[in-house]
This record gives structure tokens, sequence and C-alpha cells, in this order.
């Protein structure tokens, strides 16, 4: 269904179905999270691929136009470039540890373990999730918040003021 | 307090951005701006001291340690060389941002102009600090977002598409890291560089380690611009307002390299990095390529500003030739020259921010004669520029003094040769500069009527153009921090 | 190790594969913004992917269950979500600018308008 | 939209049981899926359906602007204030264990739930903004 | 005063000279007397120098360390002084020479001109007190940095030709090949400093060593080898001041002094005269001397010839490093100072023909002696020592630098400089002799020539003088040539 999805994108021209695929791809990836028990980033993702990338898109597409121009149809270069990448990662995937082993070295690491068996009693928080998202981990999510901000400030930058002139910055190309 | 350093060292930049975002009011946003990044300043000063007489610093973030699962800050010699270079440079590109900014852009967008620029340098702080993988990858995002943002500020058009060229080649620069971190983390399960320094050494027959040592790799090389991946820097740097060009070019990708620097000894571990992956091979012809390329490309351009893009290219090329050496003197070199090449990219950009506050151009048909007109601005772009080609008694000429030896002694003095050869190159570029700014007269068009650029530009500038010249007279202190800083990398001595 | 366990990632792989693709060769600058979230949000299946112990279930903790699957993972990938969706307003609100400017979102006539100047 | 009486009447039901979801979000964070983002991101889905139904001008009337970059502000400073206020009562940086003097999974509670806050505040004002300044900039331009 | 200062104010003398010039550039005859007194000051203090040295009680004087190993040092040694006095003397003279060329020609920009001479003049007294390579490369960089905007003076699209022709050869050599020569010194033995026997016998093999002499000699273009002679006619299109005090003393002497001393002080003469190349090089340096007077022949430009006249003779004293012996050292030595006496005097009597007839080319100059009986007089006296036979100073050089050949048992260069002695002799008497003998063309007779300016003529006179005094009194020269060896 992703992969279908996903070559859908591709080939299609017109940007505003181009958009909605692109929340039901993320809709999608939301239930195989459900699936592979991370509730809480299927839950994160369908609030942010489905909702606020999907409102975006559409908000930059009334802006932009949705037409896309006729595209030739395959590019070597590009596709050369993807398919060795794509195949040094399937390289890389040899050696990885089975999908699902419980004594994957992940599971086993001490983090992992002190996560599982000391957070209910250092935090009290039985969702380990939240617990290592705002404490173990408080400082990258504190990254997070700030990229959050940074993006606003960043948004603002451009898109505050200026805008009556219509055609931008247009005049002072030269 | 003093404990707390590290952390203060992200936070006090940090905090103020979001400050300077709600006073709304550009003057006292920089005000803030200014009094931040000094305090950084002189808190990297404190880490440099604190950490040359008790060696590296550890802080564990929310009390967690790194077993804990919590996140670790460790500085050790080579951080906190970085830290200056970084925060030595934000001291004085702020104050020089008001008047530069202040003719650049608009006054309503001021204050979110230094909240943008603020999080930058906490973000770039927050990647040298760092002592967990993901969490560099969170403060690149932080640095590269707001870089994105102004060099979108830049005021010609093709800022916008400069700084979204430079958006997707950084997120996949970024994506590719994180492929990369998630590799090591499958199979170690640890996110801390020094927990997978230890646990990479078992599996170094392990065919996902290569790949994700190769993802993380090109990573970080797109953020650094390594030829062939630098397509986005040209334009950034050139559509960029001045004083985002001169902070930008002296310390991102300074930073980026101290990411590969750290992966490359700490995380992998020198021997596998060199020995087993033989990185020296790759890097070292690509390194050739690019210093050579890239500063003939240099050689004709007729924008200043671009040219200089170009050459930092170049310099980069440098720098990334003395770390493939894998020698001593060849890293000192590298961690030298990042240090050098910040300052005298920065009095660069910064004089040619002077020439556009004035001429509203860097065309270098627009600039002749300008050497009468703004001799303070050009002095300080002819100290630049001799440190860029290297002549002694300018920062530039250490460097690759270290640089050569490190050649020489691999026995590679084809190697030298290159890097003097494309020092002369350097020199055709900069002396197209000064024969047009000193030796040709002024055809009384476009900068007829212009002046001596406005103190509050001409003081940053200079204080750049001075340090260019006194570490070229007096290096000690710059060996000290990047002899003791490979010292400490290469497991030698300290 | 059976050859159905790697399916699973390398079915992620050429997920990952075609947004790189739509990112690189695509001259429509959102559809690029597009390609970027395809191949971001694939990396994230792969991490969670990781984190999964079969027969485990959501780690939050519980008297009645014992296994669970790795929450690192979820953390690390709620961060990058955030991160990426950050990046795509950004990129998206440069693409509108980039309207405005250019009256164009495709790459290769705003590069031939460049080129004119 | 803003002439159809259906859309508005359910709106103005629906907003408050979707603020009130948000909330659920927030605090139930500990105990099931949800947190301080996904808290904001609905928080500002509330404000966006708001807009959308009776028009942005009566939005920027209710949550103006600059109000709203203030929130997104200030959520930083909260989550980066609770890491300095944990330094100043003798921890480390985000060392929630000290905001409780007495019992250290308390504090972790509290300053959990107090970064969440921060997270759940930044998140909705930027969101809103985001949606601002997207949707304004088509207006002007129409 | 003590010493180390002493050092340090002569090397600075000139810069702080150069600054005031700058201050006092609205005030032209203020400007000009300061340039003549900084002069006369410098000269002086090079001249307490002497006695010091005599006695042996000198030492190096570190002014700063730049890193390990690479610091600012000054020394005086014999060599070193004796082209501080040659340089600081003649700057004296040729400031009173400017005076009048400068003024009497009408020429733009005259304080940015003496601002950049005084200059130059501190970057030769720098290398000629330099302790060691880098200090030597330092100032040796300022020198061609400094003369650009001489060299350049005019303006014109040809001088900015010229200008590109000069600079790019000057430093593309010196940081292509020398640079490279100073940095491998350093890697094969961690110092640079000049000691007496040399700092690389030794320490890696002869070919190796063949190989870095090599880059030495052709390193340090200044010395105008072939194939890395096209600066020095381009330069001649500065003022003539600066091509006689410049590219026929300080600059083109810089670059021979600075081989000099890498044969001396940093290979040794014993380590030297073993290496495979040296035989090979010496040719080279032969091969520069007759090209050069051949390509002088065929110059009809009085200032061209001049010019590759300097090319040859500068390769005697590449030719005597490169020797290796004793004898060749000290007729090199005495050569520098013979030369710069002799060449200074054509340039003068050149730029006064400029000056007072407007004439630059041979051809035209028939029958103007008669005019300018002084002028063309000391370009006489000049050509004698430039050709090596007395009553002129060339005399003794060529003397001592023939014994040197011979001890070298290179009979084949003694025929080399014997050939182009008689090829000089025919290139430089043609112009004294057009000047008296022919009679002029038509149309010279209609203005008015007579001699240029005074200071010109003062000038010329001091160097002819001395051109001739050091014939009957080389003794001194000698001397200081003795005391390299001597301790």
């Amino acid at each position: 269904m992703l992969a279908v999805t996903a070559l859908i994108v591709v080939r299609t021209q017109n940007l505003f179905a181009v958009a909605m695929l692109t929340g039901i791809y993320s809709l999608l990836s939301a239930t195989f999270f459900t699936l592979l028990d991370a509730v809480d980033v299927a839950f994160t993702e369908a609030a942010v691929g489905a909702g606020v990338s999907t409102v975006l898109m559409l908000g930059t597409l009334s802006l932009v136009g949705h037409r896309q121009k006729k595209q030739r149809t395959v590019q070597i270069v590009p596709l050369l470039i993807v398919t060795v990448t794509g195949l040094i990662l399937m390289y890389g995937t040899l050696d990885i540890p089975p999908f699902g082993e419980a004594d994957n070295p992940i599971h086993l690491h001490e983090t992992t373990v002190h996560y599982l068996e000391e957070s209910s009693h250092e935090t009290g928080m039985p969702n380990v999730v939240t617990s290592v998202l705002a404490s173990y981990r408080g400082y990258d999510t504190m990254g997070e918040t700030t990229v959050i901000f940074t993006a606003m400030v960043g948004v603002l930058l451009l898109m505050s003021g200026r805008k009556k002139d219509g055609t931008g910055g247009a005049d002072d190309g030269e | 307090m003093m404990a707390h350093l590290p952390v203060m060292q992200v936070m006090v930049p940090l905090l103020a951005a979001p400050l300077c975002a709600l006073v709304r009011n550009g003057r006292v946003a920089w005000g803030i701006a200014v009094a931040s990044s000094w305090a950084a300043f002189w808190i990297a000063w404190e880490i440099f001291q604190v950490v040359h007489s008790t060696g590296a610093i550890s802080y564990s973030l929310g009390g967690w340690s790194a077993s804990e699962g919590g996140i670790e800050y460790r500085i050790d010699t080579l951080g906190t060389f970085v830290l200056m270079v970084v925060t030595l440079v934000g001291a004085v590109v702020t104050p020089y941002a008001l008047e530069s900014v202040g003719k650049e852009v608009d006054k309503s967008k001021q204050a979110l102009f230094y909240a943008a620029f603020l999080l930058c340098l906490a973000g770039l702080l927050g990647i040298v600090v760092t002592g967990d993988m993901f969490n560099v990858f969170v403060f690149l995002e932080i640095s590269s977002l707001s870089a994105y943002a102004l060099i979108a500020l830049g005021k010609d058009r093709r800022a916008l598409r400069a700084s979204y060229q430079y958006l997707i080649m950084g997120s996949v620069g970024a994506t590719f890291i994180v492929i990369g971190i998630g590799m090591l983390y499958v199979m170690t399960g640890s996110l801390n560089m020094a927990n997978l320094a230890i646990l990479l050494p078992e599996l170094s027959s392990n065919r996902t380690i290569p790949v994700a040592f190769a993802f993380l790799t090109v990573g970080v090389c797109l953020k650094l611009a390594l030829f062939p991946l630098h397509m986005w820097l040209p334009n950034a740097y050139t559509f960029a307002p001045s004083a985002v060009t001169a902070f930008i070019a002296s310390t991102a990708t300074k930073v980026a390299i101290y990411v590969l620097l750290r992966l490359f000894y700490t995380v992998f571990g020198s021997d596998y990095s060199f020995l087993e992956m033989q990185l020296g091979t790759y890097l070292l012809p690509l390194s050739l390529i690019a210093i050579f390329s890239m500063s003939l490309v240099a050689i004709f351009q007729a924008n200043v500003k671009r040219m200089l893009a170009y050459s930092s290219l170049a310099q980069i090329g440098y720098i990334i030739l003395g770390i493939s050496l894998f020698s001593s003197t060849g890293m000192t070199a590298s961690i030298l020259h990042l240090f050098n090449h910040a300052v005298i990219k920065g009095c660069l950009f910064m004089a040619l921010g002077c020439v556009m506050y004035r001429l509203n151009s860097v065309e270098l048909d627009d600039m002749m004669g300008l050497g009468k007109k703004m001799p303070l601005t050009m002095g300080a772009f002819l100290v630049g520029g001799f440190g860029l080609i290297g002549v002694p008694f300018t920062a530039g000429f250490i460097s690759k003094w270290y640089l050569i030896q490190g050649a020489l002694e691999k026995g590679l003095w084809p190697v030298a040769v290159l890097v003097l050869l494309t020092s002369l190159m350097a020199v055709v570029y900069i002396w197209k500069v000064v024969e047009t700014v000193y030796f040709s007269e002024d055809p009384g068009s476009v900068n007829s009527d212009c002046s001596e650029a406005p103190i509050g530009l001409l003081i940053p500038t200079w204080t750049l153009a001075i340090l260019c010249v006194y570490f070229g007279i007096d290096a000690t202190l710059t060996t000290f921090g990047a002899s003791s800083a490979v010292a400490n990398l290469m497991g030698i001595g300290s | 190790m059976s050859a159905l366990s790697f399916l699973n990632y390398w079915f992620v792989i050429i997920l990952m594969m075609v947004g790189f693709y739509v990112l690189i060769a695509q001259g429509n600058l959102v559809k690029k913004i597009v390609g970027l979230n395809i191949f971001q949000t694939s990396v994230f299946i792969l991490y969670i992917s990781a984190g999964k112990i079969t027969g485990g279930t959501a780690p939050i903790l519980d008297t009645q269950w014992s296994v669970y699957s790795n929450p690192l993972p979820h953390v690390l990938i709620l961060t990058a979500i955030v991160v990426g969706v950050a990046t795509s307003a950004l990129g998206l609100s440069l693409v509108v600018r980039i309207k405005e400017a250019y009256g164009t979102i495709e790459e290769d006539e705003i590069a031939q308008m460049d080129e004119s100047l | 939209m803003e002439s159809n009486p259906i859309l508005r009447i359910a709106t103005k039901i629906m907003t408050p049981y979707i603020l009130m979801f948000a909330l659920y979000v927030q605090f139930h964070g500990d105990y099931g899926p949800g947190g301080g983002f996904q808290a904001g991101v609905i928080f500002a889905a509330a404000f966006v359906l708001y807009a959308l139904i009776y028009g942005i001008e009566t939005a920027r009337l209710v949550l103006p602007m600059g109000v709203a970059a203030l929130c997104g502000a200030l959520g930083v400073l909260i989550y980066a204030g609770v890491g300095i206020a944990t330094m100043f009562l003798g921890g480390g940086f985000l060392e929630y264990g000290f905001l409780d003097s007495h019992d250290a999974e308390h504090g972790q509670h509290l300053g959990i739930l107090l970064v969440e806050l921060g997270v759940l505040t930044t998140v909705f004002g930027v969101m809103v903004v985001i949606f601002y300044s997207f949707a304004g900039r088509g207006r002007v331009e129409e | 005063m003590s010493y180390p200062l002493m050092l340090c104010m002569i090397v600075s003398i000139p810069f702080m000279g150069a600054g005031l010039i700058l201050l006092t550039g609205k005030y032209p005859n203020l400007r000009d007397s300061i340039s003549f007194v900084v002069a006369t000051i410098l000269c002086a203090s090079v001249y307490q120098l002497i006695e010091p040295l005599r006695q042996g009680s000198l030492h190096e004087v570190t002014l700063l360390e730049v890193t390990t190993g690479i610091s600012l040092a000054l020394n005086v040694e014999p060599l070193g002084l004796l082209f501080a006095l040659v340089a600081s003397f003649l700057w004296i003279v040729t400031g009173l020479y400017a005076v009048g060329y400068m003024r009497g020609h009408h020429e733009k920009n005259q304080t940015r001109f003496f601002a950049c001479f005084a200059i130059a003049i501190g970057g030769a007294m720098g290398v000629s007190f330099s302790a060691n390579l880098f200090t030597l490369f330092a100032f040796y960089e300022l020198l061609t940095l400094c003369t650009f905007p001489l060299v350049t003076h005019h303006g014109t699209p040809e001088a900015k030709r010229a200008g590109r022709v000069y600079l790019g050869i000057l430093l593309s050599t010196s940081v292509g090949l020398q640079l490279l020569a100073i940095i491998w010194t350093w890697n094969l033995t961690g110092t640079l400093d000049f000691r007496p026997g040399g700092i690389l016998g030794g320490t890696a093999s002869n070919s190796v060593l063949s190989i870095l002499i090599a880059l030495f000699v052709f390193g340090v273009g200044k010395a105008a080898v072939m194939p890395f002679h096209r600066w020095l006619p381009a330069a001649m299109v500065a003022p003539t001041p600066v091509s006689a005090l410049l590219h026929a003393v300080a600059v083109v002497k810089v670059g021979v002094f600075t081989i000099l001393k890498v044969a001396i002080y940093t290979f040794g003469l014993s380590t030297l005269s073993e290496l495979a190349s040296t035989p090979w090089l010496r040719w080279i340096a032969a091969v520069t001397i007759i090209l050069g007077s051949l390509v002088a022949f065929t110059k009809d430009n009085l200032k061209a010839r001049l010019a590759y006249s300097t090319i040859s003779q500068l390769s005697y004293i590449v030719l005597a490093a490169l020797l290796a012996n004793e004898f060749a050292i000290i007729g090199g030595g005495m050569h520098i100072a013979m030369h710069a006496f002799g060449k200074i005097t054509l340039f003068f009597a050149a730029g006064a023909i400029l000056v007072a007839a407007h004439k630059t080319d041979i051809s035209d100059m028939r029958g103007l002696g008669r005019k300018m009986p002084l002028t063309f007089g000391a370009f006489f006296v000049g050509s004698l020592s430039i050709i090596g036979v007395p009553p002129a100073g060339g005399a003794w050089s060529k003397w001592f630098l023939g014994l040197g050949t011979l001890e070298a048992n290179e009979q084949g260069l003694l025929a080399v400089l014997m050939l182009s002695s008689l090829l000089s002799l025919v290139y430089l008497l043609e112009v004294p002799v057009r000047a008296f003998f022919s009679s002029p063309s038509g149309v010279e007779q209609e203005t008015g020539v007579k001699e240029a300016p005074w200071p010109c003529l003062v000038a010329m006179g001091v160097s002819s003088g001395l051109t001739l005094g050091l014939f009957l009194f080389p003794d001194f020269l000698y001397e200081m040539m003795k005391m390299v060896f001597g301790s």
C-alpha cells in the first residue's frame, strides 16, 4: 500500500492530488507504526503528517497553483544515484540484527534496560516514551521545541511584510 | 555556577533568541544579541581554561548519566578550540550586524533576524558540546533551519533560491546522518559517542558499520560542502546578507568539520576510519580536486563575494587535506586552519559587507579605485587577502606551513607543490581585486560619491584583521590549542 | 537469518529511495518537499522497525505485560518528525516566496531566469 | 463557508471538545500515548478550524498574530526556564528531581508536566503563526 | 644604544621613514628632505656596526617567536653588512637623484612613490640582517609586494601588464619553489637558522639535496636566473630611480644575496660542491650570462639593454655561489658591491638622458655626448666597471671570480666569463661612442638639450667616483669578505 501510494506520488502531475496522497501516505505509515507498537509515534505522525503537513501543503498550493509542468519521463543520473544509495543501504542491512528478536543489541543495551526497569519508580510514569522523551532525553526535546520555534522565526521572517508589492523581490534582482 | 558552564554555553544564546523575538524592537534585540554572544565568548574562554587545566569536561543533562540513558555533554580540547572559534566570530559579527543588518534587512524583521542569528549560534555550539549522536542531529537542524532563514533574507531574489537549494541539500545531508545514526544505534543500542567508541570495535567485521560510516560521512560532507557536494554553497554565500555570510562562512562549515573529526576519531576510532576504511585514499584526491578546481573557478568570478565563496570551498579542501594525511602534523594544520580561516574569511566578508553598505554591490567592475575612497575597508580586505594567500606574518601562513610539513612528512611532495601552486592561484584572485581597487582609476560612475564605511562596521572588521596578523606573528596560543587537541584526539601524550 | 526478516527493511529502503528520487529528480519545488517527506517518513519506519520485539507491546508499563518494544527509537522519531515538519514548513514558505519573486516553481525555469540576468 | 449556519454551530459546539481532548492528551501523556506536542497540534487544529469557519479576521481578533508568536517564544522559555530553575535549586540542567526537595519522583512528575506545557505552548503558537502566515498571504494576493 | 635595539632600529628606520613620508605628503620639500635625512641616518647606523663586527661581539637577536622553531630573528654577519652598507649608501645617492628626476619629469603620486621606495629599502635591510630563512623569506616577499606600485607607477595598461609579469614571476617562483625548499629544509633539519658551515650537510642523500639547491636557485626569482628572468626587463617601465636602485641594486641583489647566503650558511660550501646538480646549475648560470649579454646586444632601448646586462651580471654572482670556494665567494660578494655602483651609475645616466633629452633609444643618442658630457662620462665609467677593466672596481671582483673558476677546475666557465666581458664591452661602450663620436642627426639640433638637473649630476658624480675609488681601495671589501671565512 505504502509503496503504491509513493509511486503514484511520483507519477502524478496534479500537486493537489499529490498533497492529499502524501497525507494518505502519512496515515498509512501511522497505522504501520501502531503495528510496530509505536503508538506515540503513530499519534504524532497522524497529527503531523496527515494534519499539519497536509494543511501546509494545501495552503502553499493555494498560493502557488497546483499544476506541475510535465516532467521528462525518467532521469538517468538521479536514478543512478538513488539505485546506488539503495543498494548500499541494502548491503548495510545484511548484517543488521533480525527483525523483532528480543535479544538484539538495542534491547539489551543498558540504557534500554534502565528505561524499562527504572523509569516507573524514577519518574513515576507508566508511559516510558513520555518519561524518556521529557526526562531522560529531555534535552533533545528541548532542542525539538527550539527547532519548532526556529521554524516559526524562519516562517515569520520569510512571510511577514513586503507582500503588498506583489512581485516580491523580483525588481531588485539585478 | 562554574560547573554549569557547558550548559550555559548553549543556553545563553538559546534563551536570548526567544527574548529577541519577544522584544520586537530591532535595537533592543541587537543589544541582547551582543550581550549574549559576548557572554558566550567569555564562557568559551573559561571552558578553554578549565579543559586545559583539568582535562575534558563531562556534564550529564537532567542528571541522567549516559548509562542511565541520559544525554551527556563532553568537551575536550578539540571541542573547546572549536567553541572558541565559533563564539569569537559570533562576538565579532553581532556588533557588526547593527549597521550592516540595519541597512540590508527590513526594520520590522530585525528583531527576528537576531533571534534566528542567536538560534544559529546556539545550534552550532550545541553540536560542539554534545556527546550524543542524536543530539548532534537535533542541534544541527536548529542551526541549519535558522541558517536557511537567514540566507533567504538577502535582498536579491536569488537569495531565495539559494536558500531553497541549501535547504534541500542540507535536509538530504541531515537525513543521511539520521540513517547513519540509526544504523549505529541498531547495531549497538547506544547513542552516546564514548559508549559507541567502546562497542564498535567488537563489530568491526560487521557489514552494517561501513555503511553507517559511509552515510554519516557523506551526510556531514554535504553540510561542510566538500567537493563534489558543494553546489549549495556559492549561491548561499553570495546572496545572503553580509553579516550572515561572514558568520556562516566562518563557523557553519567549521562545525561540520568538527563533527567529521568527532566521527572519525571519537566514534569510529582513527584505526577504523583511516586504516580499515582507507579514508585517506578517498579524501586526499577529493580535497586536492576541491582545492585546485575551486581556486580555478574563483579566479573567473566577477562578483567578489562569490569569488570568496569559491575560495572558501578551496580552503575547506585544505582542511580536509590535512585530515586525510592522518598524521599529527596534518591534523594540527587542519585544526589551525579551521581557526585561521574563520578569522580570515570573517574579515574578508565583513570588509565586503562594508563595501556592500556603501555601494550596494560587490561586483568587481563597481569597485574600481575604491582603495582611495574606503582606505580602511580595503586595508582590512588586503590584510585578509594576504592571510588567504598565506603571506608570512598572517595567520594563513602558519596553517599552510604546517600543512606542507605534514605533506612532506608523508613524502607526498607533489601535494606540497600543489598546495603552494594553489596559494598562487589565491594570489591571482586576490590580486585581481587589489588591482581593481588600488590601481584602477575610478570611471566615475557607481562609487563616485561613496565614503568610508561607518565606524560600527570598521571596528569589528579590523578586529578580525588584527587578529589575522596577530596570530600570524604570535601563533603560540593557536598552535598550543591545536596541537593539544590533536594530541588528545590521536591519543599522544595527555 | 531468514530472507523474510530482510523483506521488511528492504521494503522500507525501496520506499526511501522513491522519496529520494522525487527529491532529487523532480523539478517542481513543492514536489521536492513531498519527496523529502516520503524520504524522511521511510527512515522513521526503519527506526521503529528496529525497536519492535515480536510479541512485545507498546512501552506503556502495565502489570499484565512483560515484554515491551524498545521506547528509545520512538522518542527519537518523535523528535525527528517534528524536525521534519519544521523543515517542510520553512521549505514551503520559501516556495511561496520563490513563486512570488519568480512567478514559477519549476526549477529549470527559475534557473533560466537567473542566467538571463 | 462563513455563512453556513450548520458549520458555524457545529464548530461552536466542537471547539470546546477539541480543546478538552487536547488537554486530555496533554495530561494523559503519562499513562497513554500523547504529550505536549500532540496536544499542541490538536489545540492549534481547533483554532484553525475556528479560523476556517469564522474567517481569519475573526480568528485574529480572538488571538492576534503577535500573541501567537509570543506563545511560540514563551514555550521555549518555559522549557529552558525549568532547566535553569533546577540548576538554581542545586541540580543539573533539567534535573527535575530537584523541583521537589522531598520527593524526587514527584519532582520528576512536576518537571515533565511543566516542560510538556512548554512544548504545548510553543507548538500551539508556532502552528497558529504558520497557519496565519500562509493563509494571510493568500488572502491579500486575491 | 644597545646592540639589539640598534639592530631593530636599523631595520625599522626605513619603515618609519615611509610613515613620515606619508604624513608629510602635502609638503614636497619637507617630504623629500625627510627621505634624504632618513637615508643618511640609516647609512650612518649601518656603518656603526662594522667595528663591533670586527671584534666579533655581535650575536643573534630574536624579535619574536611565531611558533616553535619559526622566529623573526636578526643577526649581523659580514656578507649581510656589506650588502646593507651598499644599499643604504646608494639610497642616499638615489634619494638625491630621485628628487631631481621625479620633479624634472613631473611624475604623479610622488608621495606613494617615495613611501614605497623607503619600504623597499626596509625590506632589503631585513633581508640582509636576517638570521634565518623564515625572516629572509618574509622580507623578500615584502620587497616583492612593495615594489609593485613602483613598477606600475605610471598606471598605463602597459605598466599594468608589466606589473603582472613582475608580480607573477616573482611570487610564483618564491612561493612555488623557494617556500617549498624552505619548508623542506625545515623538514630535514628542524631549523632554519643560518649557521657557518651550513645545516644541511649529511641530513639527506645527495640527490635530495641536489633537488633542493635547484629549488633555491630557481626559487629565488630575484636572482633572475633563466628562465625566470622575464620580470626584470618588464620592471623597466618603472621610473628610472626605481630601475636604478631597486632593479640594479636592492631587489636583484637581494636575490643573489639570498643565493649566496643559502650556499654558505644553509648548505655549506663543502656540501654544496659535492652535489650532483651543482655543475649543471653552474652551466645554467653560465648560459644566462651569455644569453643575457647576447639579448642586451639586440636591444635598442637603453634601459632594456641595461636590464639584460643586469641579468647577465647577476648570474656571475649565482655562479660564484655555485662554484662554492673561497675565491669565488669573495669575488661574488665583491661583485655585489662593484656591480651595484657601476650599474646604478649607468641607470642614473640613462635617466638623466631621459629627463634632459627625452631619449630612450640608443640609436637616437648620436652626438648627445657633446651636450651632456658629464652624463656620458659617468656612463663610460660605469661601463668600464661592468666590463671589468681597470681602473674601475669591477676588475677586482671578476679577478677573484676567475680565480674561483680555476680553483673549481672549471676552465670552461672562465672562458664564459671572458666572452661575456667581451660582449659587454661592445654593447655598453656603443652608447658613449655613439654619443661622443657620431654626428647628431638633423632633428636633434633644434632642441636645446642641456645637462640634467643638478641633483642628478651630483648623484652620478658620487656613484661614478666611487666606482673608480673601489678600484684603488678594494681592501675594505676584501677584508669584509674574508671575515665570512674568518669565524
